[in-house]
């Protein structure tokens, strides 16, 4: 789960990392509060709280003199769309006086499967560029769990990338804290970019970002909370892994993520576009298939639907009477074209409930995608 | 032949008598699996179809001599089930399991280190030798013994590829699912010496997909390592650009785990890489 | 500090390890107690509680069928001495029938710096013997404290020994309680010898050892207690090491283990024998040398006293401070022939101050043992 | 030339300001030694005798590029300032201090693998490099430069055994005492290859005592690794048969240990063995 840059600041200062003050404004109401928390000095930097990046480049972080300027910039920036994110609340912050932008973050290096702390003196958005075309401009120290992160590698890498000799303290502080709080929290991914020098001679994280581990919400009650404001995490508690390309229209109802992603390729060589995956491998109910193929009738981007299953643990004849109970829930037609497939356990089953229910049902992957190109032959 | 399971195996199943765990206790024995215990805490001493159940891992080793485990438990208790089967030396562990935590998963790995035990998965369809032994929740109808070793992250997809390939009469040695999880406790590249060394195996697929860097890692070995033809289908070709994970997931996959960049790594190594399943079938064909 | 076999039972007890019912007894009041703890059933065996091996050849065990007998028994027993170890106390235990007796233990592998368990299917007296004439009865496995003790491991020795299988579990289990123990009481030593097989077909722990480390003793209170009943540790309290080696004529106050077993080498090549070590190294203080110089001054056997020191920690104007303090408190005078070397920090102002108070003092080691040939010369 | 410690050292002193740490922090200086701050917690900003005090060893490190420790410390402080110390990366740390508990010692060895540190002792008189650098509490009279390199059990015996080679002219490359300790940072077989590499060390003094294993280890690096003429001085060749370590001691050491068995195993590997100081003198004589 990738929390909001407020939630990750809030957690972050939590361990004693450095962030700047600030308030979360969803509406002209709290502005003011934002205002007297931040001080009429320092006021103030509007940033757009969304789960994508190069939020800066689309006008999504607007610097302000006056309260006046904010409640008049407020709309704008609450009204947009940053990569198709709706933006429907700001961080407001104190401005700072930044000297240089630095890196540092906290992953799992795929290569060693052990946790690695990443350092650059080039911070900022360009970051990732900076990474590929200047690599000894990024320094990397896979972390071993049982050894913890040593002050001398946080040391090694601020010596080695060149940061002046008056940070490594600060340095070495806010790593230990940043993977005390990746550890504690769970973390997948812990990033402060950029860690900015202000004229104080001090580091501050200006930008964060936090993704916790979803298999490890029910140990950590108060992540577990924020959960609510993501659709995807509330579809995830019924068993459903759903991803929205926010482009396409053809809606995928599928049983674990290899099938989800071969048919949406083959979408793609019929000449059609997916819209959405819903991956209901994660346990199957009747109350996850019902929100599933809700999902897949309101949305009105979707124009039609694939289902293509090859069940293990999956029984198909369940997943057939879980579709058939939902479809009868929903006033007993599926209103739009759905093409099933159903193969694997209990498979012959599951087939001929949903033929019998009149569906257009499919064995093998081929007969499937067949009926696929037919109906786009019809649609077009 | 074939690898790490087979008629020899003597599997214990953790969470027998669960719902699934007693559904797929009968498959898997319908495949042939020798499964010599099952354990349930607080069952110790009761009967599963005649399979004895234990308390604890140990014991099962203990009076059945036990070398493998298949795991049917909700993660919140798989963690500890294999730090305990690491602890009883068992060799093979199939972690079907799925939702084990990524930090409970490094204290894993770090177990495993100085261990004797295999970990297969977590969140896996696990592992099967066909007609000898299944240590998984894959449908048999997809699976023919052959001389094909198949090696996949994406449970579902192995199933399709499987079924193709059995319906063109190319069986398989050993189908090993790797799980789909962050961190497993074995990769494709860890897979690839073992598929070399078996006589059985007379080729290997690679059943991958878009993200992570387990397919680039297992070209340098299949490069260096590996005299048997490999065919390498990828899904997600069509996949829009990937979620942002940070900008600290995107320096340190450096570009990797496209699609592309797993084309071109596997073929400097002289895979075959495709797209759907059919074209595995097509590929493994030139290459006999 | 070695414990006496009835408080090491009494700890791995509190870990589960079984051992045989009994009572310690010290005189014949509570022998009484004993015979009803045990019942007349399995009465009795006793026990010399010493801390030297080769007890029972030595006739401190023996075994009674009832209360008059060992009521009998008891006195010779309590009165005897062992290797020169007075027998203060017993321990009254059931008797046990017996079918195996195996070795179990716990310790330092020198060569890898690590714990080292132990194993071997024949055990008893005679485990030394067994391991050398017999390595293959004797299985080790090097523990890394990290990854602890593994039931695998214990299982493999236990097969590779020929253990018979109704047994592997329970050596897993105390196994895994002995490795508890070992590390929570910060031990150097646990043994169970012999860990014997019972007609049940369990095993219980018929004779057990536990050293625990000195230097840990401050954060086990309840250890710290035991202490008292040892000389040698509550000198060493007072930063005294002392060794009493029970024969010979020569006491030696010096400085630091080497050069207490120089000086021994030394004593030895000139024909004579040293009686006792005390070595000041740990913390120079007026009570440690007062300690130090009375008991070499009361001993009976000791005939005459060298004092051997090149100090480096140790400042030698201390010493002799301390040390003239001492005499002056014991009468002005110490009362046996005493031969003094000071070298190293501060020697020269030490040695003045000893010559000054009228004794023989030496700058070189060669000067002292030419003066100890001397003394011998005119004791003979 | 010497080995660990030079004039390039740069130390800190853990516990300047307490009675021990104070009189050998001069000690030290006046030998020659480079100390560059001291760590005292809560006494961070003061100085001692101009020089710096810190409140952590990393601070120590990072404001004065320090790249050695010397500890003044009580056992129960040690073991967390070693382990400071591992962490900060430190690369000698001489540990005079007496007493740290053993299974402390067993944490610090797992933690020291994978670091840059070399941990000397403890309960260590520590180590010299006459004239260059002194980490320790030898009494400075007894050490000349010069071309013998010396490792040390025992502190008080390497005193004397040192005093006998600068009263004969023999000078020292650098003086190391391993420490009394069942378990020590650094062996004498880990020493050994150090020595042989330095230029300026012509011969080695080994001095040792009966218990442990340690010379024995020592005499199979000797042997394999060293060309340069070695004299082992052993104490303790009177002492009667010791007392009982317990079965398991002894049998875990099954002989070695005893003065014979150490003679045995370092003359096979081409040592000179010696009891008593003078004859160090005598056999290094004939070897030059």
């Amino acid at each position: 789960m990738d929390l909001y840059e407020h939630q990750a600041k809030a957690i972050f200062q939590q361990y004693g990392i450095p962030i700047p003050r600030g308030l979360v404004v969803r509406d002209e109401s709290s502005l003011q509060a934002a205002f007297d928390a931040i001080g009429q000095e320092s006021f103030g930097v509007l940033k757009a709280q969304v789960l994508t990046g190069g939020r800066g480049k689309a006008g999504g972080i607007k610097v302000v003199d006056s309260l006046p300027q904010a409640l008049e910039l407020l709309p704008n920036i609450l009204g947009m769309r940053i990569k198709e994110f709706p933006v429907d609340s700001l961080l407001v912050e104190e401005r700072l006086h930044i000297k240089n932008e630095y890196f540092m973050g906290l992953t799992i290096d795929p290569e060693a499967s052990l946790p690695v702390l990443l350092l650059s003196p080039r911070g900022g958005m360009d970051i990732e560029e900076v990474a590929k075309d200047y690599p000894s401009a990024l320094g990397k120290y896979v972390i071993h769990p049982s050894r913890g992160l040593p002050s001398f590698a946080v040391m090694d890498l601020a010596r080695g990338l060149g940061f002046p000799h008056r940070l490594w303290g600060a340095l070495i502080d806010i790593a230990g804290k940043l993977y005390k709080a990746f550890c504690q929290e769970e973390a997948t991914l812990a990033e402060l970019n950029p860690l900015a020098e202000t004229t104080g001679d001090s580091l501050i994280a200006v930008d964060s970002r936090l993704s916790v581990d979803d298999n490890a919400l029910f140990r950590h009650p108060e992540l577990n909370e924020l959960k609510k404001g993501f659709k995807e995490m509330s579809l995830k508690d019924k068993g459903l892994d759903y991803i929205d390309l926010r482009t396409g229209e053809v809606g995928l109802l599928c049983v674990g993520a290899g099938m989800t992603m071969l048919t949406m390729d083959l979408v793609a060589q019929a000449g059609a576009k997916a819209r959405c995956f819903l991956d209901v491998s994660h346990g199957i109910s009747a109350e996850g298939l019902s929100t599933a193929l809700e999902l897949l009738a309101s949305e009105p981007g979707i124009k039609c639907v694939l289902v293509n299953m090859f069940g293990g643990l999956s029984r198909m004849d369940e997943i057939a009477t879980f579709m058939l109970q939902a479809i009868e829930a929903m006033g007993g037609r599926f209103p739009k074209p759905i093409l099933i497939r159903l193969q694997g356990t209990n498979a012959e089953i599951g087939r001929r409930m949903m033929m019998e229910a009149g569906y257009v049902v499919s064995t093998e992957l081929e007969e499937l995608m067949d009926n696929f190109k037919e109906l786009l032959k019809g649609t077009k | 032949m074939s690898i790490l399971v087979d008629k020899n195996t003597r599997l214990v199943v953790l969470g027998m008598t669960g719902r699934q765990g007693s559904f797929h206790t009968r498959l898997m024995r319908e495949e042939g699996t020798n499964i010599v215990a099952g354990v349930v805490p607080g069952k110790g001493g009761q009967q599963f179809e005649g399979i004895p159940i234990y308390d604890t891992i140990l014991q099962a080793k203990l009076a059945q001599d036990a070398n493998a485990c298949v795991f049917f438990v909700p993660a919140s208790a798989a963690t500890q089930g294999i730090l305990d089967a690491i602890d009883a030396g068992i060799e093979v562990v199939s972690a079907i399991t799925d939702g084990i935590p990524m930090h409970d998963m490094l204290l894993i790995q770090e177990k495993l280190k100085g261990s004797r035990t295999r970990v297969i998965g977590p969140n896996t369809s696990g592992l099967i030798t066909p007609r000898q032994a299944k240590l998984g929740i894959m449908p048999s109808m997809a699976y023919k013994p052959g001389p094909v070793g198949v090696m996949a992250r994406s449970g579902s997809l192995s199933y399709e590829v499987c079924y193709e390939l059995s319906k063109a009469g190319l069986g398989q040695s050993t189908v090993v699912g790797i799980g789909g999880d962050r961190i497993v406790g074995t990769t494709f590249a860890e897979l690839v010496p073992l598929f070399e060394a078996d006589a059985e195996t007379r080729a290997i697929v690679m059943v991958g997909e878009i993200g992570g860097v387990d397919e680039e890692r297992a070209a340098l070995t299949i490069k260096e390592h590996c005299s048997k033809p490999v065919v390498a289908i990828i899904a997600g070709s069509s996949a829009p650009p990937g979620k942002a994970m940070g900008h600290a997931g995107a320096i340190i996959t450096q570009g990797k785990g496209t699609f592309e960049s797993k084309r071109e790594a596997l073929q400097a190594a002289g895979v075959k890489v495709v797209r759907y399943p059919r074209e595995v079938v097509q590929a493994l064909r030139e290459a006999f």
